[in-house]
């Protein structure tokens, strides 16, 4: 017999009251997590802002290798953000109720590593300041964006991804907005609460209409989710450099996306567990899926990335196969080595049973994962301008200077902040569907007892 | 504002790529550049700082590959492992190409690179938010980004140095990209005073900087369109065609013929079909 | 559901409304006024005396009489001080004004020394378009002027306004690339006498240097 | 648009420049501003000038000795670039790298502009008046043979003033010195065809065997080198020419080769020399002199003491004797040697033997006005003035522009010496290390701003007379022309002679319209005639031809074969590039980040190593090394280059600059400085390549700024710079 998810008799009121305790009363980690966040920030600030005022050479790219860290950890962060819609969307058509008492923090997190994405296209721009160029907005000039470009496909498929992953978690939070409403001392809380909340009681109408919309923002999300990343990934892959024009790059990046986006949730499901004590909800077994489901994803991105390879490999594109080779050989070697192991050597640890459960191995695990997986942007990114077609333009040595990787750290930290503030304010386990959890568990738990029980009698006669 | 105006633009600008239906009405700018005759004198090159309002970036800027030549010139050597290069080296002045089917065209998201009606690959400062996708896509990695503000914060042009600086060129700030563009202010003013005149301009009315600089005449610059234009002419008799991937001299049929032809493209089969053809340079066999 | 559906359709419909309205009812700026700041100029040079109607006290004088550059060069330049003296060492009548002895004493050096002679007059731009553009006089005088022969004032009134009832110049266009643009798009005949048109250039690098 | 009826002084004069309306800020300005800036406003214009317009005014480079006619144009009052003139027979319309940044000489903003005179360690701003008063004032009292001048190369209408007063004075010394110029070949083509600087017809010849002469890069007058080499490289002129270079380390030149032959450094006579035994063995009618001189010289001997294999000795001469007529050149590399003398003269003698005289070897139209003859700059003059001055001969010296201080080689202890001078005048355009020893600095006009005129010592057709004419209104009154120096210098002393000049302006027009008869201005008004002159930039001087010389075996010494020197076993190839030279030209920020043809490399200097002997040494490309001569040592990073003897390494002149300006200052390392101090047996001349030195990394690594990638020069499989076989393309049918 397997564990069990959960603890079929929690009493509702003990979950609310678990719940809203996270709210009020986190262990102190919590404020260390928040100052180091700050002083991330803090550092990525103040290196944008030199940036800023002094130009983009203070990153130290150049002209042949126009695009450094920032893209890559652009496409990082947007990989990212695919595990919430994973988890809340497509795992709630599926009705694999496992989900329930994590997706409310996966589904947060898609909606703040999206705007972390969408820092970065900003701090990558030469002119920032002018950048609703990009828009598609009738202006003056008669003017309009290229639509022809990926990069505008790009903001357009973010700007479309984040404002229904808001929705989408807002709307999902509604009953617990009302249940915090409903347990709230007065204060800008309550107010808060009960704004948001839109009038809640609990109604079946409400219920009914609410099951709807939510459903159907759901069916909307998950064709966006897939094909934000598919044109992250024609940002590369509908451009005529080798190592970056390859036709598999769209579901590659996806299996990507969602690979990291898994490991994230294990290293907050492991962090929320022990930050805000809830041990209760977000159980052992529940990690133990997710591993494995991190697992198989890990597979599907081996097998992809090793389709890529081989595809490079037997075409006749000389330029693509150099720039593989280089990976494999070159300057980058450390870091695409780095990758290979962290993206499918590491994984395999989870193959294990007994690591499934184990928190200090998960933790490490899952970072390892995630820190192959930027290497693994890294490396799509840089090694096809040290490498491309024009011999004369490579270069010899593209290390980013320190701007450039205090504002990729601190983009750990300014997601960090909001993750964690976000997770103070709201309840970051979905009170209403942990109960319905519990209810559906105890039917059928029920159910089986009564079962066995008519199989008893049965055998009685 | 109108959404006319948006389908038609896009037809209009988008499919400036070589097609049979639609050729280029009075001008097609192009070049030629015989290798045989570059010396490797980099007098193009500073004729271009000179001509285009260059910035000289200096050493610790260089470094970093912050250099601003848009017309380059590079040097090769033989990779055949003697102990001397003893055929001399080969010498590459590399500039935009202005592909008529450029790569950087269609990926810039706000639409500052394009293709003018002369077949210039254009760059507009002002609309350039410097996303760099661009450059990111050249196959020739020929545009140079403004890491630094020039002008002003880096101070390239101290007074009276500034009093140089053609007026009928851009000083670009920071955060633009910029490139080769065949000397365009050149090009507009020679238009112009040939339309006053009711014709269109006659070869050799207009001059790119580097080629009125070469002192070996290796670059040929001028009007496809114009029957007269001594660059068409090179492109004809080498049989190098704009809009076609695969010259006669690639092909295995007319091997005879076309081995004495020297002209040719560079990543012709990428398909950019580039406005520059370069004339192979030629070694004596007898010594 | 079915309130839902209805609302999205709803949306959609007004979306569509809005984009066929802006589509269809775009309208050209040609005609936008904005009033640019008064100039202090070193002298206050009536436009409306030299070039304003006879009937208003002016002398109807061609705009190209002094800005003689205009259909040759692509700026149209400000006289040099030569022609101005040119008249007006004829001109008794007002050698005594204080702008006429302002303007000879850049010619002739003024009494105390601070101004040398023959200095050039340091007039002010009016209309100072951005350094990036490449506005050409030439071009425009060519067509409007010469081709499609219409009068003078009105050609260059297009975008300097109506200079002749000013004094000093002033800016009364807004100057802006939309601005320009609505007037690239027009249809504009070839000439005096043809139906056929054509359009300004659309080209970027018409304008952009 | 080339006029010049106009008044120089007034054209000038307009506002706008220098303000507002010059400094385009990107894309700062982006919206419409009005009454910020001034329109363009003239007083007097001549009719033709129109705003926006430019107007091309004639004038002639100064950046070098070539002398090639220019043409600046000018708008709103400002000059912004050059242009060659299409006039000119020297240069026709092209113009090299160099001659571009002959703006930057004249924006440059670190131009002295006011006189200068040494009060202990600092400049105390004086004027003119008094400056001209003090000196003045010095030469009284001293006698004239110890006033002595250092100049560069010096020519044209400012030569004859500057002999004037050197007259004045009392038979003062003048020592003209150019620190890289061709002087031994000069005086071997002297001794063998009668003329320091034969015309050399490249674009006749059919083969050109190059002894180290780098005339497309830094030689003599490359532009119009380069002009005559791309008619040779064409099939018009019967088949396209073949171009041997022979030299130890590869100059732009012999990176142009279609053979380029590294040979042991000194021993290019020999080569000659054997070649002409080759010839003679192959059948080639060679005089008996030549023949007997050149006996001795087998192609085992010669193989064996330059290293060339005796196939391509072989292969060479057989070439030679194919196709003619061909053309021997004898360049700096042949003749920076103690024995450079004798390798000129065996070249000389190869040419010969070749009958290329009269038919490639031309001789030029001798100068009609021998006044304005160039005094041609060498490198004996340094020597001579620096005995002078360590035997306390030197009481005043005056140095126009030359900067000995920068180029003498250690050895001389030049600047030693200079400090026993007790008053030193210097003409200058910087604060370079020369002017910073003087006792009064007096500032010059730019080459853009001044008049003057000047006569190219190598001549492309006939003899010329080039005008140097402003191009603008002087951008710091303070400055003054030399020309106008020296006439106000030779008023304090011949006040009735040249009071009728009111400037050197006045001085050179009358003295042009005074002989306008034998300028080709007969019959024309003295206005129209002036006009003119102005208006084509240049004069086209008749004269009569000069007549050829035989040369002769019998003088011929033979060059000494190549020596060893265990302590010290490399030599020294000092690189004279087209960009830096002598490294006059060393503030012009474009000449600074234009790269190195060969090596890519930009602001720094570095030493050329083979990779065989880098190897042998363990030295690795960006390795600090250190340079060590008996004259001194120098640090600075290896490049290897496979163009080079791995006898030798080369490091390039004109860097390392201790003055000068913002952009020349601290950049790379002076060679000159541990050049040993050896002469030519023959001349006297510094010989530059003798230099021996030995070297050693120093620990330190720099990462090269260069423009070459990390794949180096490889292109690594790719189709980007082709090189095609003469047999496999047909030339005679090309456009």
């Amino acid at each position: 017999m397997t564990e069990k998810d959960i603890r079929e008799d929690i009493a509702w009121a003990k979950i609310n009251k678990d719940v809203l305790k996270s709210l009020e009363n986190p262990r102190k980690m919590y404020w260390v997590i928040i100052f180091i966040a700050l002083a991330m920030i803090g550092v990525a600030v103040g290196a944008e802002l030199y940036q800023y005022l002094t130009g983009m050479g203070v990153s130290y790219k150049n002209n042949s290798h126009v695009w450094g860290l920032y893209i890559a950890t652009f496409i990082f962060w947007i990989g990212m953000s695919h595990s919430g819609t994973l988890l809340s969307a497509i795992l709630h058509l599926m009705h694999a109720d496992w989900r329930k008492p994590i997706y409310r923090f996966a589904e947060a997190m898609t909606t703040f590593s999206l705007m972390t994405a969408g820092l970065f296209v900003m701090v990558h721009l030469g002119r920032l300041w002018m950048f609703y160029y990009a828009l598609p907005y009738p202006s003056e000039r008669w003017i309009w964006p290229n639509f022809q470009s990926p990069l505008l496909w790009d903001a357009m498929a973010i700007f479309t991804y984040l404002s229904s992953s808001v929705i989408f978690l807002y709307i999902g939070m509604i009953p617990d907005l009302a249940i915090c409403r409903d347990n709230m001392k007065n204060g800008w809380r309550k107010k808060l609460y009960t704004t948001l909340s839109l009038g809640w009681e609990g109604t079946d109408r409400q219920w009914r209409n609410f099951r709807i919309t939510y459903l159907t923002v759901a069916c909307f999300l998950i064709p966006l989710a897939v094909s934000v990343h598919s044109i992250v990934a024609s940002d590369f892959a509908m451009s005529q450099q080798p190592g970056w024009h390859i036709t598999s790059f769209p579901p590659y990046f996806v299996a990507g996306a969602l690979y990291s986006g898994c490991a994230a949730i294990i290293t907050l499901f492991i962090i929320l567990r022990y930050v805000f004590r809830f041990e209760e909800y977000m159980t052992l077994p529940i990690l133990k899926k997710t591993a494995r489901l991190t697992f198989a994803i890990a597979m599907v991105w081996t097998y992809l990335n090793l389709i890529e390879f081989a595809s490079v490999w037997y075409g006749h594109d000389q330029a693509s196969k150099d720039v593989l080779i280089y990976k494999a050989t070159g300057n980058y070697a450390p870091f695409w080595w780095g990758m290979m192991f962290c993206g499918s050597i590491v994984p395999l640890t989870l193959a294990f049973t007994r690591f499934q459960t184990n928190i200090p191995v998960l933790f490490v695990v899952s970072i390892l994962l995630n820190v192959g997986m930027w290497l693994e942007r890294w490396m799509i990114v840089a090694p096809t301008f040290a490498h491309g077609y024009y011999p004369w333009a490579w270069d010899h040595d593209q290390w980013p200077s320190f701007v450039q990787w205090s504002i990729v750290f601190g983009s750990f930290g300014w997601f960090a902040l909001l993750f964690m503030v976000f997770c103070k304010i709201f309840p970051s386990v979905s009170m209403y569907e942990v109960k319905e959890m519990v209810y559906h568990r105890s039917q059928e738990t029920k159910k089986k007892e009564l079962a066995s029980k008519g199989l008893a009698n049965k055998g009685a006669h | 504002m109108s959404v006319t105006n948006l389908l038609e633009n896009w037809s209009q600008f988008r499919h400036k790529h070589p097609v049979e239906d639609k050729p280029h009405a009075e001008y097609k700018w192009a070049m030629s550049i015989d290798l045989d005759a570059c010396t490797g004198c980099n007098a193009c090159s500073v004729a271009c700082y000179a001509e285009n309002n260059l910035p000289v970036v200096g050493k610790e800027k260089y470094s970093h590959g912050f250099s601003h030549h848009w017309m380059r010139i590079e040097r090769y050597w033989d990779e055949d492992g003697r102990e001397f290069p003893d055929q001399g080296a080969q010498f590459l002045p590399m500039m935009c190409q202005h592909c008529e089917a450029a790569p950087c065209e269609t990926v810039c998201p706000v639409g500052a690179t394009n293709h003018t009606g002369d077949g210039l690959n254009s760059q507009v400062y002002n609309r350039c938010i410097g996303s760099r996708y661009c450059e990111a896509n050249c196959p020739y990695k020929v545009r140079y980004f403004n890491w630094y503000d020039y002008p002003t914060t880096n101070n390239v042009w101290p007074e009276p140095m500034n009093q140089q600086l053609n007026p009928d060129v851009t000083v670009r700030g920071k955060g633009v990209m910029e490139k080769c563009t065949f000397c365009v202010q050149r090009l507009t003013v020679a238009k112009s005073d040939a339309r006053s005149q009711g014709r269109t301009v006659r070869d050799g009315e207009v001059q790119t900087a580097c080629q009125q600089a070469c002192p070996t005449g290796a670059i040929t610059f001028g009007n496809l369109v114009d029957p007269e234009a001594r660059v068409g002419k090179q492109w004809m008799q080498q049989q190098v065609e704009l809009a076609v991937d695969h010259q006669a001299k690639d092909q295995h049929e007319h091997a005879e013929q076309a081995s004495k032809l020297r002209g040719y493209r560079i990543f012709e089969e990428l398909r950019p079909y580039p406005s520059v053809m370069y004339l192979e340079r030629v070694r004596e066999s007898a010594v | 559901m079915h309130r839902f559906l209805r609302l999205s359709v709803f949306f959609a419909g007004l979306l569509m409304a809005m984009a066929s309205q802006a589509n269809t009812t775009a309208q050209p700026l040609t005609t936008a006024d904005d009033l640019g700041p008064q100039v202090d100029q070193p002298i206050e040079f009536p436009h409306d005396r030299h070039a304003g109607d006879a009937d208003k006290g002016g002398m109807q004088i061609n705009c190209m009489y002094c800005h003689t550059y205009a259909r040759r060069s692509i700026v149209a330049g400000i006289p040099p001080l030569q022609k101005c003296i040119g008249c007006h060492q004829g001109i008794e009548s007002v050698r005594e004004t204080p702008r006429i002895k302002k303007l000879f004493e850049y010619w002739e050096g003024s009494a105390d020394g601070t101004i040398a002679a023959k200095t050039p007059i340091p007039w002010k731009k009016v209309h100072d378009l951005p350094d990036f553009v490449r506005f050409n006089h030439e071009r425009h005088i060519q067509r409007f002027y010469f081709q499609q022969e219409k009068p003078v004032q009105e050609v260059c009134g297009y975008c300097h306004g109506d200079v002749k009832t000013m004094t000093v110049a002033r800016r009364s266009k807004s100057l802006s690339m939309g601005w320009c643009v609505s007037c690239h798009e027009k249809d504009h005949p070839l000439d005096a006498t043809s139906t056929m048109t054509s359009q300004g250039p659309n080209d970027c690098w018409q304008c952009h240097k | 648009m080339i006029e010049n009826s106009f008044n120089r002084r007034d054209f000038l004069k307009v506002l706008g420049w220098g303000g507002a309306a010059v400094t385009l800020s990107g894309c700062g300005n982006t919206s419409v501003e009005d009454g910020r800036e001034l329109v363009t406003s003239y007083s007097e214009p001549a009719e033709y000038v129109i705003p926006s317009i430019g107007v091309y005014f004639n004038s002639t480079c100064a950046q070098c000795d070539a002398g090639c006619n220019i043409m600046g144009k000018v708008r709103e009052g400002r000059v912004l670039k050059l242009e060659g003139n299409s006039q000119s027979a020297i240069n026709r319309g092209k113009m090299c790298g160099l001659g571009q940044a002959g703006v930057q000489a004249h924006y440059n903003p670190d131009r002295l502009r006011e006189p200068l005179l040494r009060t202990g360690d600092k400049g105390e701003a004086i004027s003119w008046d008094t400056a001209l008063e003090l000196i003045n004032a010095k030469l009284d009292g001293v006698q004239g043979n110890q006033i002595a001048f250092l100049t560069g190369g010096i020519s044209g209408h400012v030569n004859v003033l500057l002999k004037n007063y050197i007259d004045a004075l009392g038979s003062a010394k003048h020592f003209a010195y150019e620190a890289v110029a061709p002087s031994v070949v000069r005086a071997a083509n002297k001794k063998a065809y009668g003329v320091e600087m034969p015309r050399l017809r490249l674009d006749k010849a059919k083969v050109i065997v190059s002894f180290g002469a780098d005339f497309l890069g830094a030689w003599v007058s490359p532009v119009h080198f380069a002009q005559q080499y791309a008619q040779f490289r064409k099939a018009s002129n019967g088949g396209r020419g073949v171009l041997v270079q022979i030299e130890s380390k590869m100059t732009l030149t012999g990176a142009n080769a279609d053979r380029w032959l590294a040979i042991r450094p000194g021993t290019e006579g020999i080569l000659a020399l054997g070649l002409i035994n080759a010839l003679g063995a192959g059948g080639v009618k060679v005089a008996a002199d030549a023949a007997g001189a050149a006996k001795a010289y087998t192609p085992e001997r010669v193989s064996t003491e330059t290293g060339i294999s005796v196939e391509q000795i072989t292969k060479l001469a057989a070439l030679l004797k194919e196709r003619t007529p061909s053309l021997v050149i004898a360049g700096s590399a042949a003749e920076g040697y103690a024995h450079g003398s004798h390798n000129a003269a065996a070249i000389a003698l190869l040419n010969q033997a070749l009958g290329n005289v009269g038919k490639t070897v031309e001789f030029p139209a001798a100068l009609p006005f021998p006044q304005i003859a160039p005094t041609v700059g060498n490198r004996y003059a340094l020597h001579a003035l620096n005995d002078d001055m360590a035997h306390d001969q030197v009481k005043v010296l005056f140095n126009f522009g030359a900067n000995p201080v920068f180029t003498a080689p250690a050895g001389l202890k030049f600047k030693e010496n200079l400090g026993k001078v007790p008053f030193k005048v210097a003409f200058a355009h910087y604060m370079d290390e020369t002017a910073l020893q003087a006792d009064l600095v007096l500032p010059l006009d730019s080459a853009l701003e001044e008049w003057g005129t000047s006569v190219p010592e190598y001549a492309a057709e006939g003899a010329q007379l080039n005008v140097h004419q402003p191009l603008m209104e002087k951008l710091y009154p303070g400055t003054r022309a030399t020309g106008d120096i020296l006439l106000a210098l030779l008023k304090l002393r011949r006040a009735q002679e040249y009071k009728g000049y009111e400037d050197f302006y006045a001085y050179l027009r009358s003295a042009l319209v005074q002989n306008k008869a034998a300028l080709g201005g007969s019959g024309k008004d003295d206005d129209t005639f002036w006009s003119a002159t102005l208006s084509n930039g240049l004069v086209k001087l008749p004269g009569a031809s000069n007549a050829a010389r035989k040369t002769s075996a019998t003088t011929l010494v033979f060059p000494a074969p190549a020596a060893q020197d265990g302590a010290y076993p490399l030599r020294l190839i000092p690189a004279v590039t087209a960009n830096m030279r002598d490294g006059r030209h060393a503030n012009q920020p474009w000449l600074q980040e234009s790269p190195d043809p060969l090596t890519t490399i930009v602001w720094d200097s570095w030493v050329e190593i083979h990779p065989k002997t880098a190897a042998r040494l363990g030295i690795v490309e960006g390795d600090i090394v250190e340079v060590a001569s008996k004259s001194g040592t120098l640090k600075a990073q290896a490049y290897l280059f496979p163009g080079i003897h791995p006898d030798a390494i080369s490091i390039p002149l004109g860097y390392g600059h201790q003055a000068m300006g913002r952009y020349a200052k601290d950049i790379g390392a002076n060679a000159f400085h541990i050049m040993d101090a050896v002469f030519d047996s023959e001349t006297g001349e510094l010989a530059m390549h003798e230099t021996r030195v030995k070297i050693s990394p120093t620990g330190q690594r720099v990462v090269i700024v260069k423009d070459e990638g990390s794949a180096g020069g490889k292109q690594m499989g790719k189709k980007i710079a082709v090189r095609v076989s003469s047999e496999k393309v047909d030339l005679s049918e090309e456009v």
